[in-house]
Parts: structure tokens; C-alpha cells; sequence
């Protein structure tokens, strides 16, 4: 027993001398919570990095709010540089374990996100699970926007794209999900945020990406058709024009989309058949709608409009020549053999891929009137 | 009163315990088969049966005698040492390869700003008490930390699911068969064959044991473990899983729902810091246990600190950079593993089959 | 030994050099033959010595005494005097004879301190032997109860009674614990604490290997279970052997309460023990190197709370455990009414008041608090825990997580290895027996505790015949076998 | 850093008297052999001077000459 104490103590010995390194006091750190890339000039970036304030942040009820936050920006050619950069500016070591969002301006995103997005996954710090966001303007200002209920504008952003059930047109997208896209065939998308006057912001559509460039925007509808598509869609509200310039309003509460690929004789073609369930919010003028005959051609005008909007995502992605469906997988998975040749140019591919689209949707409720009160 | 041997099930717990330690190794296989690693445990285990065939037979062969003892019997005194000297190298380098990989994990991932060597010493200290307290010791304290680690795997499994995306092994067993050939010899060389280290425990263990049988089990209790961690890691990173470096550890970052409880993979690192330690530590014993076979010291109690310390050194020249073990345990490695667990094993079956036939009838007696 | 009256009784005075208590009384026989009686006063009941003893020989009627013997020499004189015997010098006689009259004041049978109980028996050990002997006797009245007397210490001479149930324990045991204590040569043994580091299997571990107990209905039921137990007269703590460690979470009150209640309370000191060992080092390699795992909210509080202290974080933990240790330790040492003020002033002033200068971090306080609290929750255990949890926090400051964990690891690796008395110290963890987890982290119904436990190689395996519940339940009416 | 090899070298010297006692030749010339090969590692890393490593020589050997490596034929 005593040989096994003095090893002990003898193995000790190297460390009391020696100290600890990655022992980092919390005080020494500064707690970056969000970071935005935007371009500079000629292929700089300038990245600008949130980071909290812990004393302000503490929960003081009714005590004056000042900020919890501050944002620093340097810029320079690489990110990792600029991450030391502000280490020396700032008194602390920057401290990315608890990010919670990348902001890119969409400068910076036309340019391309190879050498931002490497940065990130190479880091050991940072987790995959980060959403990556598109800001209108630049990625600067959305960091700087005006706070309501939260004590960070990151979090603002965070919540935003989480919770706001009502109107699902984006969906929260994690770096890995768009690194999944940037290494197969499909390519990804990324929400847009907008920043409208005085501190109102909107999620104006989500921009395309083919591989690690960003090749265009989708606007709000085409989506939402898109998210119908790739039945990510966790339902909200649309609107209809109706010929005598009336609005038909109805909330999706249930979409599903089996998208089959099919394969003749080498002929490969998509099937997607959509099922939609929705509510009637407002509507100006149809009339009573509890009779079976109303629900039909309720149900018939829904289809019409929705099979009007799910064709114009696919010509729109056509164009911009991005697989926004995962078609490419999907055909892959079913068909590995058949699809091998096909896959290797996906570009041409995708351009003249034959989709065939049915929408079927059932209206089950008018809300709580059975008929217009009028 | 407390018996000195190992009982089946303490046995089996180390056994199950070594096999664990592949946790740090999932991505050799990963690297290369891609969406379709977990099926390859069950293709390494298939080209592990002839070394499992081989436990089995001598395990028969020579009820309750370790590998050392095996070799001594077969190959006659002389023989029998350069054999065990020939384990002796080959442990020595499991010991230095799983404790390179385990320095480098700890160095970027827990310790993120001490030198790789520092995190080499600590653990072989932690390797040096373990071994100073008797492996009998560690033996019975595996019992129960076995089945811990696999309930906190278990747990961690099933916190993931809701994560998990089944259409990411969608296109199964597509690839060019030479992937498939390639990723099993390197999970039947790499993550079972390092599992003959336990062979030698042959001799420790109680009278009930039988050596084939308790193999079997330890094997298929590791396959099951493995196919479980390769498809958590499939499942959640999906095609990203060829490309990271440590998916398990990543495919952990990735769970987590709930800000409270979101950031886990600190508690997951412990447990694959655990487990790789058991690695290390049995295959430490083992090379330490060839070296007093060898040269018929009478204890090596005296050489566990220097032979830790030469493990701790040589580790940082083992490969060209620690960094990197990835690169040799692809290419090369499985190579020169298949030459000792699967080579030599059959050889020394062969031979002693020929032995024991070339006995039988002129004396008509057992060996 | 001489033949006449006087020369023995200078030779004892010699002996004793005019001891204050060296009392001596000279009388005659009837038939006018010198007689002396000397007695040491105090170890001695006065009454029967002058009613049973003095007045029967000064009639001539014989002496009808419990105990007597003869002694040869003046050593065994003054041995009988010393243990509280009399002994009679007769003139012509060659040796003299003592008769048993102890009596010396003991204390009364009381509810120990140290191991209180809600329900269960309340009355503990006293300082005497013979009464300590009579109480466990009291509880197991068997025949197959042995008490074997040994005597150790050359100057304190203290009687130990080792007692065990000679067709449960294994004989192997009693002859290890025999041959232990024969070995041991002191001078003087005060209390069964010297006794304990002796015999225990590995003295220099942190933690005990030998069980100590106030209460004879645990020491009862430690006897069924095929250990044996070591009474010291002059110390109301009994020592029973071989001891394992999961009986540092056992409290006689167990199995007094229902099961479920019982299982609890098990768990709870578990994890109170690990709470306590491990709370402070856990928190410091949280917050000094694994700062992802902690939620951002908590972050914020944590980190602002240490912005103004002026010590590391792992100085501060320090600091605040030595102040706990302190106070706990002050706690005990003042009598008992002085005791609690100082306690409980110490503790809530300290804090809040190092808190408030912001010398300390609130968190470090309710940290160090809720580890010291817990450490009380298992006295035994809690000696070992306080050595250990500074180790552990050398460990976390110095390599957070992972040296936390290969700690933990070598103690875990520790404690397998100890054992007590031959039996393995974590017996039914380490050497895994699922089976026999029952009555150990979680209590069963007693019912199913059929077994003793295995490492004891008990003689007699059963504990008792199944119960045969069937017998009276089918009369109860909610059986649900009306039509 | 030096501490760190002075503290291991220190330690592997230490089961040298134990052993000197038992006057068992083997078992010192099997550690001081491990104990002087731990120390060239470890003074060369210190140096950081590249220091020979047989697996990396039989890796090298194995690739080049016999081609028993999965890059060859990728």
C-alpha cells in the first residue's frame, strides 16, 4: 500500500509544476452568442460578433434594461483571423461554446460560403446544430435590431424562426442540414430574414444555394410550396384572390406530400401526390359553407390554387436550376442502378425531369359560424 | 476467503468492457462504408469467425490455459517465446495506437488547450493504478461499470431517437463491393481482432469457464454495441458521417432538444474516455504479462512504470502525427493486424491439431 | 504466598505503596484464628462484601458468594483485587481465596446519541461488559451464542467479549479474528477504536473496514447474519466484523418502516454520499473547463455572480470547504447547547456575509453547503468522504472532467480491492451478485430476504423457511373471488 | 514541459532500488532497457528532434515495397 501511495504522488508530481492549461476562469470569457459574416471589400469579410453581458443579463425585475450586449466587428480575409483579432481588442478569449446563430449578409452568401462555413465545422468549439440565417441588408444591422421581449437580438432571431407557428413559411436550418445539401446533389436553402423600418422584422423567403453559392431567392409562397413539397410543411395561414377581388383565407393545418419516384424502361419521372387539411379563417363572400356542395367547391378551389402555386416552385427552381425537392435522392435511393448516369449531371437532369403533381385537400371546419352573418 | 480467479461473468464484463473501447475507432470504419457502416460489424464479425474458431478449439484444446502458456505448449519452450515475443510486439502497438487515438481525443476535445503528452501521462497513470491494484481487482470492478456504461449508452441512444432520420441509410448496400470488403477487414482486424488481448485472461480465470464460449458472447455483445453506435451516427448526421472525425462524439453534440439539457456530449466524451481507457489498460496488462512470458521474470510489478512511461513516450512517434491516426488505421494497419490476429492464430491451431493428432494414436492418451 | 496473616498483608501493601483506595480490614474467627479481608474501594459493592463476605466468616458459616477462586500468588491476588474481587488472608492457610464482589457505579441503559431512531428499539451500550453482554444476550437467547472472553493490553488489562452464533458464523472467520487479536501487544487499549486499525485488513485506507454500532439489536442482527462482534468493556461501541461498504447507508431503522419508504431513504444517503464526495470538484470542472455543458441561462447568473470576487474559482471552493469543515468540527466539540448556536450562526452569517462583500460567488455557497449537508447524512461514511472530496478537487482544478473521472475511477478501483476480513469490501457491487442486491442499496419485502449474505460463508445459508402468506389471505373478502 | 519528462524520468528511476535489493538481474537490465528507451522519446520530443519509430518505418515498408496498403489501389 505505501508503494502504490508514493507512485501516486510521484505521478502528481508533474502536474503541480506544470499547472493546468485549458482551465479557462468563466470571467476570463467572452460568451459569444451569435456571429455575422459580410463581405468587405474585394473578398474580405467583416465579421461582427455578439457577445453578452453577463451582469446586465441577470434577471433584475423592473430594473432598468440596459444592454446586455455588444457587438464588435473587425474585418480581414479569413474568420479565424478576425476571431483573434478580437481576442487581443477585447480583454477576454472569445468563447463560442454557447452560439446560437450565424447571421450572413447576402453579400456574402452571392460570393459563396466555402471558406465561412469551413471555419465553422472545423472549429471543435462550435456545434452542428447552429441555424444558419440569410439577412436581407447586412448581417451587421439584423445584430443590432431593436429588442421587445428578448435581452439579445439573437435570441429574437432564434425565436423567431422556432416558434412562429402561425405563418411556417421557413423552417429552422441547421449547418448540418446545409452541409448534408452542399454534399449531395439537392441543394439547400436558407431562410431570408428582412429588416423593415423601426425594428419590424419579416422572414421574406428563403434563398437557394447550389452547392456552396447562393443562386437566387424563393419568395414567401414558393416556400411555402417548396416546404409542401418536401412535406416539412407544419401548416399556416394562405390566401386566395377571388375573381370579383374578394379574399378567401384558410389555415393549413395538415399537409402531406408521398413524392414517388417512377422509372419505365429508363425513363425516370416524380409523382407527388399532396393532401392538404385547412380551415376557413375569413372569406368575403361564398356564403354559407356547411352544405356539402359549398365544401366541394371550397375544397375544388383550394386545389386549383394550391396545384397552380406547387408548379410555379418547380418551374421557379428550374430556372435557378437548384434541386430544391431532394428529387435527386429520393430517385437515387429508389432507383441506385437506373439513376447512376443520370445523377452524375443532375443539372441537365433536373431541367426536363418529368413531375407530375395531384393536390387533394378536405376542408373540415368553417370556424365557429355556420354562415356568414350578414 | 476471496477466491483469486476470475468468474464467467467478470470474465465476460472485461471482455464486453475492452470491446467498448472502439468507440474512438467507429470512424475508420465510417470513413469508408459511409451511410452503410452499420452494417459492417455484422460482415468484421463473419471475418472474425476463424480467430473465434481458433479461441474455441484451443480454448477446448487446453482448458484454462492463457495464450502465453498455449504458445509454450505448441511451439515447445523456445518456439513458444518468439511467438509470445511476436504478441508481446503486436499488443504493444495496440497499447500505443489505442493510447495515441485516446491522447488526441482528449487533447482537442476535453483539454482543448494541454499538449497531447500531458494527456498521454494522465492516462497512463490512470493505466498504472489500475494495473498496480491487480487485475483480479479490475475485474471485479468491472461487473458493475459494464452495465453502467451500457445503460448510459442505452439512455443517450434513446434521447437521440426523435433526432434520428431513418432515410439516411436509404440506399443500403449499394457501393462497389470493395468497400465493403475493405471497411469489414478493417472492423474484423481493427475492432475484434484486438479482442484476442483477452485470450490470454485464459489462465486467470476459474474452473467453469469455458474459454470458446464466453468469446462468443464477449463478440456478439461487441457487435451488437457497435452496430448500435454506427447507426446513431448514420442516423443523425446522415452523409456527413464520412467526413467528420470523430462521429460519434459529434453525432452526441447533436442531440440535445431542450436548452436545459441540450449541450450532453461532455457526459457522452466521459463515457467513450472510459471505455477507451479499458482499452488501453487491458492491452497494456497483456504486452506487460508477454514481456514477463518471454523473458520468465518473476513479477512485472517492477516494469509497469517504465513500460507506462515508454507507452506514454512512443506514442508521440508512433505515427507521423497523432492527429492523423485515421490515415494508417485505413490504409495500413489493418494489414499488419490480420497478420497476428488472423495468421498467427491459425497457425498455431494448425500446429497443435497435428500435435494432438500425431499423439493420439501411437499413445492413445490425452496430451 | 505465606502462611501468616500479616506478612501477606504487607507484601500487598508493598505492592500497592498506601494507595489512597487500598483498603484492608482484620478480624477473627470464631475459633480465634487471624483473618484479613482487603479489597480496592470503589470497584467493590460495599454491602455484600460486609454482609455476605466478612459477617458469615466471623460466624464460622461458609461464604455463598457467585463467583470465587484461589489465588497462589501475590500477582493473582492483586489481578482479583484490580477486576473488583475480595480477597480473605486466613492465618495457617498457604493461599487465599476471592470472592466476586463488583459493583462498581455504571451508567444507566440510554438512547445512544449517535444512532437516534424514530421507531425501532432505543436502548444502546453502556461502559460495563457484563451489562453490554446481558443486552445481546437479551436479544438472540440461543444457546449456539457464544461470547468468548480475551484480554489484551498488558497494563490496561480491558476484558473483550468476542461473541458470534457458532451454527451461523463460519469458523474460519473466528479464528482469522482470534489469531488477529492475539497479535496484538499494547499497553493500553481506552477504546475499541485502537482495536479496529489492528485487526482491519487495510489500516491505511481512507475508509472503514470494520463496522462500530451503539445498539445491540443491530448487533443482533449482524450475529444472524453470520458476522461476528467484539464488546470492549469500558467503550459503549461494539465492533462488529467483517463490515461491507454499503452498511455505512444502513440505519437499524430500515427495518422498522415500509419497504418502499425504506428503498428510498437507501437511495437517497447513495446519493447524499456522492452528492457530497463529488459536488464541489463536479462544479468546479463545469465551470472552469466544460462550459458548454451548463445552460446559457445559468451561465449568465453564474458569471456574473464571479465577476467581482477576486479569488479563482478554485480557491474560492477551498476556501468556502474549509470554513464548512471548521464549523462542522466547532459544532461538535462545543457542549451540546453551545454547539448548535455556533452551527447555525456560523453557516448562515459567514455566507451571507462573504457573499455580500463579494469575497464569494453565491453559487460556490450553495454548492459547498448542500455537500457539506450531505456529507452528515451518512456518519460513517462521512469521514472518508471529507478526505477524499479535497483530493477530488485537486483532480477537477487541475484537469477538469477527465480527471474528475479517472479519480473517481481509481477510487472506485480502491475500494474493490479493499477487503474486511477476508470478505470483499463492496460485495455486492463489485463482485456483481444481483441477487443479493436486494437487501443492500434497495430493501425488499422482508419476506424475500431468505439468504444471508454470501461472502460470510455462512454454515447455516437460509435465513429462515418461506412465509407462507397463502394460508390467511384467501379469507380476506377483496380477494375478488366472490362470483 | 521538462518538468513533465523530469517528474516521469524520476518516477521510472524510482523502481530501480526496490529492484537492486532483489538483485535480479533480469528484471533490472528489462527496466533500465525500457526506462533509457521511455527517456530517448521523451528528450526528443522535448528537443523535438525527429526520433526513429519503428511503426511508422514498418507502415513506410509495408506501403513501398510489398504494396500491402489500401491507398495503393485506392
Amino acid at each position: 500500500m505505501k508503494k502504490t501511495a508514493s507512485i501516486l504522488l510521484a505521478l502528481c508530481m508533474p502536474f503541480l509544476l506544470s499547472g493546468c492549461w485549458s482551465s479557462e476562469e468563466i470571467t476570463t470569457l467572452a460568451i459569444v452568442m451569435g456571429i455575422g459574416v459580410d463581405a468587405a471589400a474585394d473578398g474580405e469579410y467583416e465579421v461582427t460578433v455578439q457577445i453578452a453581458q453577463p451582469s446586465n443579463l441577470k434577471f433584475m425585475s423592473g430594473g432598468d434594461n440596459q444592454d446586455a450586449y455588444f457587438n464588435a466587428s473587425s474585418t480581414g480575409i479569413g474568420i479565424q483571423q478576425q476571431m483573434h483579432q478580437f481576442e487581443t481588442e477585447l480583454s477576454r478569449e472569445i468563447y463560442n461554446g454557447h452560439m446560437e446563430m450565424i447571421v450572413i449578409g447576402k453579400e456574402a452568401a452571392e460570393g459563396g460560403l466555402e471558406q465561412i462555413m469551413d471555419y465553422f465545422y472545423r472549429e471543435s468549439e462550435a456545434r452542428f446544430n447552429i441555424p444558419i440565417v440569410i439577412a436581407d441588408g447586412k448581417a451587421s444591422d439584423l445584430l443590432d435590431v431593436e429588442l421587445k421581449l428578448e435581452r439579445l437580438p439573437v435570441s429574437r432571431l432564434a425565436g423567431m424562426l422556432s416558434t412562429n407557428r402561425v405563418d411556417m413559411v421557413v423552417r429552422k436550418i441547421t449547418m448540418d442540414d446545409f452541409l448534408r445539401n452542399a454534399v449531395s446533389n439537392s441543394s439547400a436553402t436558407l431562410p431570408i430574414i428582412e429588416q423593415l423600418e423601426e425594428g419590424a422584422l419579416e422572414t421574406k423567403g428563403v434563398a437557394v444555394f447550389d452547392k456552396y453559392k447562393m443562386v437566387g431567392e424563393l419568395d414567401q409562397e414558393q416556400a411555402r410550396s417548396m416546404l409542401i413539397l418536401t412535406n416539412k410543411y407544419g401548416g399556416g395561414i394562405a390566401t386566395i384572390e377571388l375573381p370579383d377581388n374578394g379574399v378567401f383565407t384558410f389555415e393549413i393545418t395538415k399537409s402531406s406530400a408521398s413524392v414517388k419516384p417512377e422509372c419505365e424502361n429508363g425513363e425516370l419521372s416524380v409523382n407527388a401526390e399532396v393532401y392538404l387539411e385547412f380551415r376557413v379563417s375569413d372569406v368575403s363572400e361564398i356564403g354559407e359553407l356547411y352544405s356539402d356542395e359549398a365544401r366541394h367547391n371550397a375544397e375544388k378551389m383550394v386545389n386549383a390554387a394550391m396545384f397552380e402555386r406547387l408548379a410555379d416552385v418547380i418551374t421557379r427552381s428550374r430556372e435557378l436550376n437548384a434541386d430544391v425537392f431532394d428529387f435527386a435522392d429520393i430517385i437515387y435511393c429508389r432507383y441506385p442502378r437506373e439513376s447512376e448516369s443520370s445523377i452524375k449531371n443532375w443539372d441537365e437532369e433536373f431541367r426536363n425531369l418529368p413531375v407530375s403533381i395531384s393536390v387533394t385537400s378536405k376542408m373540415y371546419s368553417s370556424g365557429a359560424v355556420l354562415k356568414n352573418i350578414q | 476467503m476471496s477466491e483469486k480467479k476470475l468468474t464467467k461473468w467478470q470474465f465476460i464484463s472485461i471482455g464486453v468492457f475492452f470491446m467498448m473501447g472502439t468507440i474512438l475507432h467507429t470512424s475508420f470504419v465510417s470513413a469508408i462504408a459511409g451511410r452503410d457502416a452499420w452494417l459492417i460489424p455484422i460482415m468484421g464479425f463473419v471475418m472474425f469467425l476463424p480467430t473465434l474458431i481458433f479461441c474455441w478449439r484451443i480454448g477446448n484444446m487446453f482448458p484454462n490455459t492463457g495464450l502465453y502458456e498455449i504458445n509454450e505448449l505448441v511451439f515447445g519452450n523456445i518456439g513458444g517465446r518468439i511467438v509470445t515475443f511476436l504478441y508481446f510486439l503486436f499488443f504493444l502497438n495496440v497499447a500505443t495506437l489505442n493510447h495515441v487515438e485516446m491522447s488526441a481525443f482528449s487533447a482537442t476535445y476535453l483539454l482543448r488547450g494541454t499538449p497531447i503528452v500531458v494527456c498521454g501521462i494522465m492516462i497512463v497513470m490512470a493505466a498504472v493504478y489500475a494495473i498496480k491494484k491487480g487485475i483480479i481487482t479490475v475485474g471485479r470492478a468491472s461487473g458493475a461499470l459494464v452495465i453502467l456504461m451500457l445503460v448510459l449508452n442505452a439512455i443517450s441512444f434513446i434521447q437521440a431517437i426523435p433526432q434520428m432520420d431513418i432515410d439516411f441509410t436509404a440506399p443500403a448496400m449499394v457501393q462497389s463491393p470493395g468497400v465493403y470488403a475493405r471497411s469489414s477487414h478493417i472492423s474484423s482486424t481493427i475492432m475484434y481482432g484486438e479482442g484476442l488481448a483477452l485470450m490470454v485472461f485464459a489462465g486467470r480465470t476459474g474452473k467453469k469457464v469455458n474459454m470458446g464460449k464466453s468469446m462468443l458472447i464477449i463478440m456478439l455483445i461487441a457487435m451488437v454495441y457497435m452496430i448500435q453506435i454506427h447507426l446513431r451516427e448514420v442516423l443523425l448526421l446522415g452523409p456527413l458521417v464520412q467526413f467528420t472525425r470523430l462521429p460519434s462524439l459529434e453525432a452526441a453534440r447533436m442531440t440535445g432538444k431542450s436548452d436545459t439539457v441540450s449541450r450532453t456530449e461532455s457526459i457522452y466524451s466521459l463515457i467513450m474516455l472510459l471505455c477507451s481507457l479499458f482499452r488501453v489498460l487491458i492491452s497494456f496488462f497483456v504486452s506487460l504479462s508477454a514481456l514477463r512470458k518471454v523473458f520468465r521474470l518473476k513479477t512485472y510489478q517492477a516494469l509497469v512504470v517504465p513500460m507506462a512511461a515508454f507507452i506514454a513516450a512512443y506514442s508521440l512517434y508512433a505515427l507521423e502525427s497523432p492527429e492523423d491516426s485515421y490515415f494508417y488505421a485505413v490504409n495500413t494497419t489493418p494489414f499488419i493486424w490480420a497478420l497476428f490476429t488472423f495468421v498467427l492464430p491459425m497457425f498455431t491451431l494448425v500446429i497443435a491439431v497435428i500435435k494432438r493428432k500425431a499423439k493420439l494414436p501411437d499413445r492413445g492418451g490425452a496430451v | 504466598m505465606s502462611e501468616s496473616v500479616e506478612k501477606n498483608i504487607q507484601r500487598m501493601e508493598a505492592m500497592f505503596r498506601g494507595d489512597r483506595d487500598f483498603v484492608v480490614r482484620e478480624f477473627e474467627l470464631p475459633d480465634g484464628t487471624k483473618a484479613a479481608v482487603i479489597f480496592i474501594d470503589g470497584l467493590v459493592n460495599a454491602k455484600v462484601i460486609s454482609e455476605h463476605v466478612i459477617k458469615p466468616l466471623m460466624r464460622g458459616r461458609p461464604v455463598n458468594v457467585s463467583e470465587t477462586g484461589s489465588a497462589f500468588s501475590d500477582e493473582e491476588a492483586a489481578k482479583a483485587m484490580l477486576s473488583g474481587d475480595t480477597v480473605v488472608f486466613i492465618d495457617g492457610i498457604g493461599s487465599a481465596e476471592y470472592y466476586n464482589t463488583k459493583g462498581f457505579p455504571t451508567r444507566q441503559v440510554s438512547e445512544p446519541e449517535t444512532e437516534t431512531v424514530i421507531r425501532g428499539p432505543r436502548e444502546g451500550f453502556t461502559e460495563s461488559l457484563q451489562m453490554n453482554t446481558a443486552l445481546v444476550r437479551r436479544k438472540l437467547k440461543t444457546t449456539h451464542l457464544r461470547m468468548e472472553l480475551i484480554q489484551i493490553g498488558e497494563r490496561s488489562k480491558t476484558a473483550m467479549c468476542l461473541c458470534w452464533l457458532d451454527d451461523v458464523a463460519n469458523p474460519e472467520l473466528i479464528d482469522e479474528v482470534r489469531r488477529r487479536l492475539e497479535l496484538i501487544d499494547v499497553d493500553g487499549v481506552l477504546s475499541s477504536g485502537y482495536i479496529e486499525e489492528y485487526i482491519e485488513d487495510a489500516p491505511y485506507s481512507v475508509f472503514q473496514t470494520i463496522g462500530s454500532t451503539e445498539k445491540p439489536d443491530v448487533v443482533a442482527g449482524k450475529l444472524l447474519e453470520g458476522r461476528c462482534a467484539l464488546l470492549v468493556d469500558g467503550t459503549p461501541f461494539a465492533l462488529t466484523m467483517p463490515m461491507l461498504f454499503v452498511e455505512n447507508f444502513h440505519s437499524p431503522e430500515d427495518y422498522a418502516i415500509r419497504p418502499y419508504f425504506a428503498t428510498f431513504l437507501r437511495l437517497i444517503r447513495f446519493a447524499a454520499f456522492f452528492v457530497s464526495l463529488a459536488l464541489p470538484a463536479f462544479y468546479v470542472a463545469l465551470v472552469n473547463f466544460h462550459q458548454e455543458l451548463i445552460p446559457a441561462p445559468l451561465l449568465y447568473t453564474i458569471a456574473s455572480a464571479s465577476e467581482g470576487t477576486p479569488f479563482s474559482l478554485t480557491v474560492e471552493t477551498a476556501v468556502m470547504l474549509l470554513t464548512f469543515e471548521i464549523l462542522r468540527e466547532a459544532g461538535v466539540r462545543l457542549p451540546r447547547p453551545a454547539g448548535q448556536a455556533v452551527s447555525i450562526v456560523g453557516a448562515l452569517v459567514m455566507g451571507q456575509a462573504a457573499i455580500e462583500a463579494g469575497v464569494v460567488g453565491a453559487p460556490v455557497v450553495i454548492v459547498i453547503a448542500l455537500s457539506a449537508m450531505s456529507g452528515f447524512v451518512s456518519p460513517t461514511a462521512s469521514n472518508a468522504v471529507a478526505v477524499l472530496r479535497w483530493l477530488l478537487l485537486l483532480a477537477a482544478s487541475l484537469t477538469g472532467g477527465f480527471g474528475l473521472v479517472m479519480t473517481l475511477l481509481c477510487v472506485y478501483l480502491h475500494l474493490t480491492s479493499l477487503t474486511s476480513i477476508g470478505a470483499p469490501y463492496l460485495h455486492p457491487i463489485a463482485p456483481l451478485s444481483p441477487r443479493e442486491l436486494g437487501d443492500t442499496i434497495v430493501r425488499i419485502p422482508v419476506e424475500m430476504m431468505i439468504n444471508r449474505p454470501s461472502p460470510f460463508h455462512t454454515l447455516d445459508k437460509r435465513r429462515k423457511a418461506p412465509y407462507n402468506r397463502a394460508t390467511f389471505t384467501e379469507g380476506l373478502p377483496n380477494e375478488g373471488s366472490e362470483p | 514541459m521538462i518538468f513533465v519528462i523530469a517528474g516521469f524520468a524520476a518516477l521510472t528511476a524510482y523502481e530501480l532500488p526496490g529492484l537492486i535489493k532483489r538483485r535480479d538481474a533480469k528484471e533490472i537490465a528489462a527496466v533500465t532497457l525500457i526506462t533509457a528507451a521511455a527517456l530517448y522519446y521523451f528528450v526528443c520530443y522535448a528537443l523535438s528532434v525527429n526520433a526513429w519509430s519503428p511503426m511508422d518505418r514498418l507502415v513506410h515498408w509495408l506501403e513501398s515495397g510489398l504494396g500491402l496498403s489500401y491507398s495503393r489501389f485506392g
